[in-house]
């Protein structure tokens, strides 16, 4: 039969070998990789979108001068060589010192005396013009990268725009979530992995992983309405505001513990059957395979869900946003309310934003912070599961 | 039967009596040089066995027979190998035309997770068979032992045989392309070693058709299936090198060089 | 069957055997032939072909040291190769015996022989035909034929005896004949000693089939012949 | 060889019974976490449950009784007396809009009777208790009704019920419901997933099967990706609200196409931008998630097919994509259900908060069943947590069926190799 | 000491040459009846080698000797196996201490991502050793062969030897907890000819003071080492049954039973 | 050295053969000695000692078997086992003509021997002298020395020849002494056919050392010798 085949069939033939060898454009071949390759680059131009946008807004946030629309309008129209002016009561005040414009004007603040004020006109080179009665009066507003990085107080409504209030709550919360999710994940992970048995695992698996997939505004929901509650009742409704950061860190604790777990138990997974083997005909008891020989083997691993679950405990929003409280407090009080900065940005955001305010930009500085924080993290997590890889392959 | 057109074989036109032979091959991983000036005549219709210590570079030698080197991003070759006087590594080659004549059977077992039929049949589709494609599954399947193991369950997956048919179902999905040649790299070193003595079997069969080179740890292997060898070693400076090529008997009876004595009796380093 | 190479090899070694038991066959008989019918032709011709004998023997031992140093065989397999080495070197042996008789026909030249050779022929034959039997059992691994040919060694040695007996009585009558009559004794001495190989190989015959290496209680040569 | 020729053991002490102590205590803490990740599971559903059931104290506006005409309770009245008390008792522009809607003429006795009850009669909700309560404490919410709504009913309710599924968003909690959000979502989500897919599964095959990892364009763009899949959702909100939102404003708005529909809005916080969004931020996950689907497809496989003389493309397409399709759609699925949680990034960019109307198109204005989640948690009134954990249970349900379907497909999957 | 109450060993008291015996031993997996009914003496300080084709409970049996088989939750045993005169599977003895006397070797390298140093010493240290671990390190890596190489870098981790090496530190890791038995499971499948050979050689010097069992799916390998071969082969249940026990020259040049021949010269199945 | 076990089999075996040459030296010395002195206790006792040499023989040839199966012996290794099976063949047969020897001696009984033994006494010394370094040379694998011992086999069909001469001149002067003078020939062939083997033991060394077999140009035996 094998004769058969090669009687009837025909194989390459030698004199015109070169034709038969001969490269062909394979023209459908280089369209479908040219394709696959723009899909791949989408990743960048989303990296390149997010650093755009994210420094191109903060660069205005800290180098432009914003001009804030502070409610206020002339109460008197300014005549072209007038030094002063008259404003309405409405609004936040003015102070000595001040920029403002009005239409295209921009003036300086001499002196404020009642409703009077001593202007100096035509600052920084515009055009003396008169304005009418009831023009919008701005206030100029410049945010230093420094006070951003170290002032203590966040109130735009002043002009204080330092991050440290904002900064603190979230690391307040991401402690707490680290004090719960670190030991029970690893414990969960060390279970599962080196103590349940098949059919527990493939029971619980599947729980941890339901727990994983909960959607983080219902967490957000289940600290309002139980873990507030629940320290309340334990440390006294007077000692715990209704929002406060403990509950918000914890609840968020709870969010990562599957993360945490999971990722660890992958690690731990990973980890050659045959090692625990070794250990076990060395003489050892499961509880020394596991804790000297299982867990260091998986060291990088778990550390890597550490730092993936501290990255995602800074990045979470929803539950802070709703369980931690509303306005920037600069407290280490964990009963006490504080807005995180994923929190403020959501709430900032959520009213109907004006696209030019200094608020609009100040977001956008609180979420560059945000991006480096995790993108460090994360560049360090894939460093060291990068190194745990090329241990086992 | 087998080829896109009909034409006639003309097989002794090159008045030679080699499938294949390799000119000066240097091969490089990177930086790395892994083979060095390796000069090979390969005999039609015989098995070429290619021994040698781990990491000298037998496998590397092997797949530049077909190109296959080239699906390593970093790896890259200079020399010639030549094909029915024809360099295949010549800019206007097209590795996927070469592949094609020259087959490939690897290590483990890798049928397609598809039938058995398809298995056999989807290499002769994409080159264009045109054709009575049972009859070329099931000749195939004969030509590899495996017919009448399998006959009854051309459909069910390949997966479903037990390693020894999956290794015979991968030679019969090589030679159903009709290479001329077939490569092997340690077909059966993943086999037991009943299967393994079938594969070895198979391919004394396989050689009354088709030339065989095959690459192998197994010293015993090689010294049971083949015509000839090729000891490679490492040479001084890590790269592996052609060190002795001869007669299958006579590299195992009495080997000309001092290093292969060693190696074939197992004194080597 | 999956080591049809070896197999292919083994049966090889058979024929190879076979092949190099009938030139020895052939030469003993026409050896003695020779001998009988005073053909110095003949037995230049049969002294020369030993030549022949030695190359086969070589090439068929080349060819089992070989198929050991390839395919690795185990127990069974490799007790035949074992044996096909010792066998093909008594036939070698026994080829030399032939060889000895043409030696001794051509020694002989032109001299007449003492008496009609009738019993050494017959030792020939007898031999010839334990040989021929023997290499069939042993190529068909039959122990059991393989046990009983050397039990016809007695009829050899009974010959043998009778042959010495009765030169040596010329001898003894006619000194003259000394020469002559020590030539015929070579002769049957030879035919007897071949006899004794086949008793080998009957042994390894056994050996391959039992794996048990017995040595049968062989009326001894040298004990007996002289 | 010292060591070794003495009698064996000799140097050891293995203390087999304390090293077993500790193993037994330590197994009990490990045990006691998953414990307690298992409890903490619990208390989440029970907790939402706990308020999704429950007594309610049901207050009408106008007690129906008052309403019957003749002694004939309403509730066997005619359609005319009916649209008559309707005219008695509302103002006429609320009619003229009824009328508008659909001439009562045209509308059944049970819609006009509806309209009654939802205008005339009103039933409030204006105390509930947890299911917990009503169920321990029925004794002390009878009292506490007594005491304080002395006229209205005690019911037991379920808050989510098929109106709640069905029923626009109100400002009334007892009115509400999740329909307009449920829309909101599927919409989002059949963005997210006819944009993401086709580009997450390409990414993958490209840095699978084509990039070569040497190039450092190519290893750049997976760093990238890894580092993209750790970005926090927020941000992606930011992104979308400063790119879909802002820049790209004339085409997420419908206005470049002059897209009709009653819900088009004039700005960019549409349907579409809010797919987009979170199509990106689902991105990097998905083609994570493909690439180790890819992954698992063995090498040997591949070189298989070039060895009989496949191209890269015939490769990919006959042998890795069948094979990795159901890892693939398995993560994918996940992928997906991560997107139908997400609520940040969807504030950000600025989903309506309160919306009634279905949305009709990409352009839409939109809300998600998220955001109604975190609206209605958000207010003071306790009603509107009720209607709340009921959303929550919606939103629950829809994404188990998904995970579900993913473990379905992961275990036919894995049977199968 | 062997069990959890505090016993005297009376290493002697048995007066016999075998380090170990089974005893009508039998081995389930779930329902499955991996091993039938196998009764096995092994000698002191002699090397046994398990051979047979695959899946005839080659592995199932020798982890019988140290129960880590109970390591697969479905594995279940029956009969004895009598170490000392005590089986080992009564229910008041402790696996940790069975397998502190019995060590193990397994098919795969598996050092622990650990330094060399440690690697050695772990065993030793949590099984309560006191004494020079400095010097029981060395002594266990020189009983190894393996001193000499990694003298100057004990603080390397044990993952960056080459596979040979890692096996023999493997070898000196299971060593240095002073077992009386070896068992060994293919411990050089993994490895290429030459640290093939050098395992090989290790394990007949080890034999000197250990006990050791190896299974081999290696017949040449059997051969080569080993003092004693045990056939095992698939019975008509599937189940493995040992077919023939005996020296293992005896074995390889006349075996008593047909079908181990037919295994040992290659015409099985 | 990754082949110990291997090679301590192989030093074994070559040990083994020296011990079989120096059983077969002694049996060869101490029988010419008996013949001289006509002490036919101590030839009764080297006639029954040949047992031990084939005793030893099969012991050494089942060692060789048992290597060939177990350690996989290639190229060289291979070699040296082959040659071990040839070589110990041809130390049994050189023990069998010791027996011979032995034989004779029983046979001449209390007759007096013919003449003093001189020559035969001499070929026998020179050919255990040669077997002895045949056998050095073979296990230290010394081809060189290995190719010249066989030119010394000259000397040996010399001191044959002469032997040859002398006894069948007694014989023809005195037909009496025909048995005696026969006993005494055949003595000396085997001494004769005894220095033959040595060149087969040669040719195995060289074999060894080079892989190649070659005959050397033997002043054949049969030819010569009668
Ligand atoms: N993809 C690769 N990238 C870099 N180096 C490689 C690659 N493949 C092989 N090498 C190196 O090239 C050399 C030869 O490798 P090759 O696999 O050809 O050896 P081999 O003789 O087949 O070894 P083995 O017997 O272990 O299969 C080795 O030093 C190896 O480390
Ligand atoms: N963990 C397990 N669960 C279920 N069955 C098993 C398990 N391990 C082995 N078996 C079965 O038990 C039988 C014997 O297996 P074992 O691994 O002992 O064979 P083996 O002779 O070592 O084979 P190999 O040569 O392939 O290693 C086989 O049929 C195998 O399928
Ligand atoms: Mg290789
Ligand atoms: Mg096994
Ligand atoms: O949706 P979040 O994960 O950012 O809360």
């Amino acid at each position: 039969m094998a004769k058969e085949l090669h009687t009837s069939a025909l194989r390459t033939d030698p004199s015109t070998i070169g034709n038969a060898l001969k490269k062909r454009t394979r023209i459908s071949e280089l369209l479908v990789q040219s394709f696959l390759f723009i899909c791949a680059a989408v990743s960048i131009l989303t990296t390149i979108g997010i650093v755009y946008e994210l420094g191109k807004e903060s660069m205005n946030f800290f180098l432009k001068t914003q001009w804030e629309e502070i409610n206020k309008t002339l109460e008197e129209p300014v005549m072209g060589d007038s030094s002063m002016m008259t404003t309405g009561t409405s609004g936040s005040a003015v102070f000595e010192g001040d920029l403002i414009r009005v239409d295209r004007e921009q003036m300086r603040v001499l002196s404020v005396s009642g409703l009077e004020v001593e202007i100096e006109r035509g600052v920084n080179g515009t055009a003396i013009e008169p304005h009418s009665v009831g023009r919008v009066i701005y206030l100029a507003r410049d945010v230093s990268v420094v006070e951003f990085l170290t002032g203590t107080q966040w109130t735009p409504q002043v002009g204080a725009f330092g991050i440290w209030p904002l900064l603190n709550a979230t690391l307040m919360t991401t402690f707490f979530a680290m004090l719960i999710a670190l030991p029970l994940g690893l414990g969960v992970a060390v279970y599962l992995s080196e103590y349940a048995t098949d059919r527990v695992r493939t029971t619980i698996k599947p729980i941890m992983e339901v727990l994983a997939g909960v959607p983080t505004v219902v967490y957000g929901y289940f600290a309002l309405t139980f873990m507030t509650p629940l320290l309340r009742l334990i440390f006294g409704e007077t000692t715990v505001s209704i929002f406060n950061t403990a509950s918000a860190g914890l609840v968020i604790g709870i969010l990562v513990i599957p993360l945490v777990s999971s990722m660890s138990e992958d690690a731990l997974s990973a980890v050659p059957r045959s090692l625990r083997e070794a250990s076990y005909a060395l003489g050892a008891t499961r509880l020394e395979t596991a804790l000297q020989v299982v867990v260091p083997a998986a060291f990088s691993g778990i550390a890597a869900a550490f730092i993936v679950a501290l990255s995602r405990a800074i990045g979470e929003t929803m539950i802070v946003a709703i369980a931690a409280g509303a306005g920037p407090a600069f407290t280490f009080n964990p009963f006490q309310s504080a807005e995180t900065m994923t929190g403020h940005i959501v709430r900032i955001s959520g009213g109907d934003l004006s696209y030019d305010s200094i608020d609009y930009n100040s977001l956008f500085a609180l979420g560059l912070v945000l991006f480096f924080f995790t993108l460090s993290l994360n560049v360090v997590s894939q460093r060291i599961v990068r190194r745990f890889r090329e241990v086992y392959e | 039967m087998l080829t896109k057109t009909t034409r006639t074989m003309d097989e002794n036109s090159t008045g030679e009596n080699h499938a294949i032979e390799a000119r000066n091959l240097n091969m490089y991983y990177g930086d790395f040089l892994a083979v060095s000036d390796v000069s090979l005549k390969i005999e039609k219709q015989k098995i070429t066995a290619i021994i040698g210590p781990s990491g000298c570079g037998k496998s590397t030698v092997l797949r530049a027979f077909n190109r296959m080197n080239e699906l390593v991003p970093t790896a890259h070759t200079t020399g010639e190998v030549l094909y029915h006087g024809k360099n295949i590594y010549d800019s206007d080659v097209d590795p996927v035309e070469v592949r094609r004549r020259i087959g490939m059977v690897f290590q483990k077992p890798n049928p397609f997770p598809k039938s058995i039929f398809e298995n056999v049949a989807w290499g002769a589709r994409i080159n264009g068979f045109r054709g009575d494609m049972d009859q070329l599954v099931e000749e195939a399947l004969r030509s590899a032992a495996l017919w009448e193991e399998v006959k009854d369950k051309l459909d069910q997956s390949g997966l479903s045989l037990s390693g020894g048919q999956q290794q015979r179902l991968c030679i019969a999905r090589a030679i159903a392309v009709q290479p001329d040649l077939i490569l092997m790299d340690e077909p059966a070193s993943a086999l037991d070693p009943i299967a393994t003595l079938k594969i070895e079997e198979l391919m004394r069969e396989l050689a009354k058709d088709y030339t065989i080179i095959i690459v192998t740890h197994n010293m015993q292997q090689a010294a049971r299936v083949s015509d000839f060898t090729a000891f490679f070693n490492l040479g001084d400076d890590r790269a592996g090198i052609l060190e002795e090529f001869g007669g299958t008997q006579k590299i195992f009876t009495n080997p000309e060089k001092r290093s292969t004595e060693d190696y074939i009796t197992g004194r080597f380093g | 069957m999956t080591r049809e190479r070896l197999d292919r090899q083994l049966n090889q070694l058979r024929e190879d055997i076979l092949f190099l038991g009938s030139m020895v066959e052939q030469a003993t008989l026409e050896a003695v032939d020779a001998l009988k019918r005073r053909d110095i032709t003949a037995a230049r011709r049969i002294y020369a072909d030993d030549e022949k004998i030695n190359r086969k023997r070589f090439d068929t031992e080349s060819a089992a040291l070989i198929t050991i140093a390839t395919q690795q065989p185990m127990a069974h397999d490799l007790r035949i190769l074992a044996a096909v080495l010792e066998v093909i070197t008594e036939l070698e042996r026994m080829g030399d015996y032939a060889k000895g008789i043409a030696r001794i026909c051509i020694n002989l030249a032109d001299e007449p022989l003492l008496k009609p050779l009738i019993d050494i022929p017959m030792m020939a034959e007898k031999t010839v035909d334990m040989l021929h039997r023997a290499l069939e059992a042993f190529v068909r691994e039959d122990a059991e034929t393989a046990r009983l040919i050397p039990k016809e060694d007695d009829e050899i040695d009974d010959l043998f005896n009778a042959v010495q007996n009765e030169l040596l009585q010329i001898m003894i009558a006619d000194p003259s004949t000394v020469d002559r009559a020590n030539h015929l004794l070579w002769a049957a001495h030879n035919l007897e000693r071949m006899a004794d190989r086949v008793t080998n190989i009957c042994e390894r015959t056994v050996f391959i089939a039992t794996g048990e290496m017995t040595e049968f209680d062989r009326t001894d040569d040298e004990l007996t012949n002289l | 060889m010292s060591l070794f020729t003495g009698s064996k053991g000799s140097r050891f002490d293995s203390r087999t019974l304390a090293r077993h102590r500790r193993g037994r205590f330590w197994r009990l803490v490990f045990g006691a976490s998953t414990v307690v990740g298992i409890i903490i599971l619990a208390i989440l559903l029970i907790n939402i449950l706990n308020s999704v059931f429950g007594y309610a104290a049901v207050d009408n506006r106008i007690d129906p009784e008052e309403l019957s005409i003749n002694q004939i309770p309403i509730e066997i009245l005619h359609k005319d007396d009916l649209v008559h008390i309707l005219e008695q008792r509302l103002s006429a522009g609320l009619m003229r809009r009824l009328e508008s809607d659909q001439p009562f003429e045209e509308r059944s006795r049970e819609n006009v009777y509806d309209l009654v009850i939802e205008w005339v009669v009103d039933p409030r909700v204006v105390r509930s208790w947890s299911l917990y309560e009503s169920i321990f404490h029925k004794d002390r919410i009878v009292a506490e009704m007594a005491e304080e709504y002395p006229v209205a009913d005690l019911r037991f309710i379920s808050w989510l019920d098929w109106d709640f599924l069905t029923k626009p968003q109100s400002s009334d909690p007892d009115k509400s419901g999740v329909r307009t959000a449920i829309l909101g979502s599927l919409f989002v989500i059949a963005i997210t997933i006819f944009f993401s897919f086709p580009l997450g599964v390409g990414a993958a095959i490209y840095l699978e099967e084509y990039a070569d990892t040497g190039k450092r364009i190519n290893r750049f763009i997976q760093t990238n990706i890894n580092n993209l899949a750790g970005v926090p959702s927020i941000i992606y909100g930011i992104l979308g609200l400063a790119i879909f939102v802002r820049a790209l404003e004339p085409l997420t708005s419908g206005a470049l196409f002059a897209a009709p529909g009653e819900q088009a809005t004039a700005n960019g916080r549409t349907i579409i931008s809010a797919g987009l969004t979170l199509g990106l931020l689902i991105l990097p996950l998905l083609i994570i998630n493909a690439q180790e689907a890819i992954k698992a497809v063995p090498i040997s496989l591949r070189q298989a097919s070039f060895g009989l003389g496949g191209t890269r493309w015939q490769t990919v397409w006959y042998h890795v994509l069948p094979s990795a399709l159901p890892g693939i759609l398995t993560g994918t699925i996940l992928a997906i259900s991560r997107a139908i949680g997400e609520t940040a990034p969807l504030v950000v960019i600025g989903a309506s908060t309160f919306i009634t109307l279905d949305p009709d198109g990409p352009f839409s204005k939109f809300t998600v069943l998220p955001i109604q989640i975190y609206q209605w948690t958000s207010r003071p009134q306790a009603e509107f947590r009720n209607i709340a954990a009921a959303a929550i249970v919606v939103l629950l349900a829809l994404l188990l069926s998904l995970n579900a379907a993913a473990v379905l497909l992961r275990n036919r999957y894995s049977q199968r190799i």
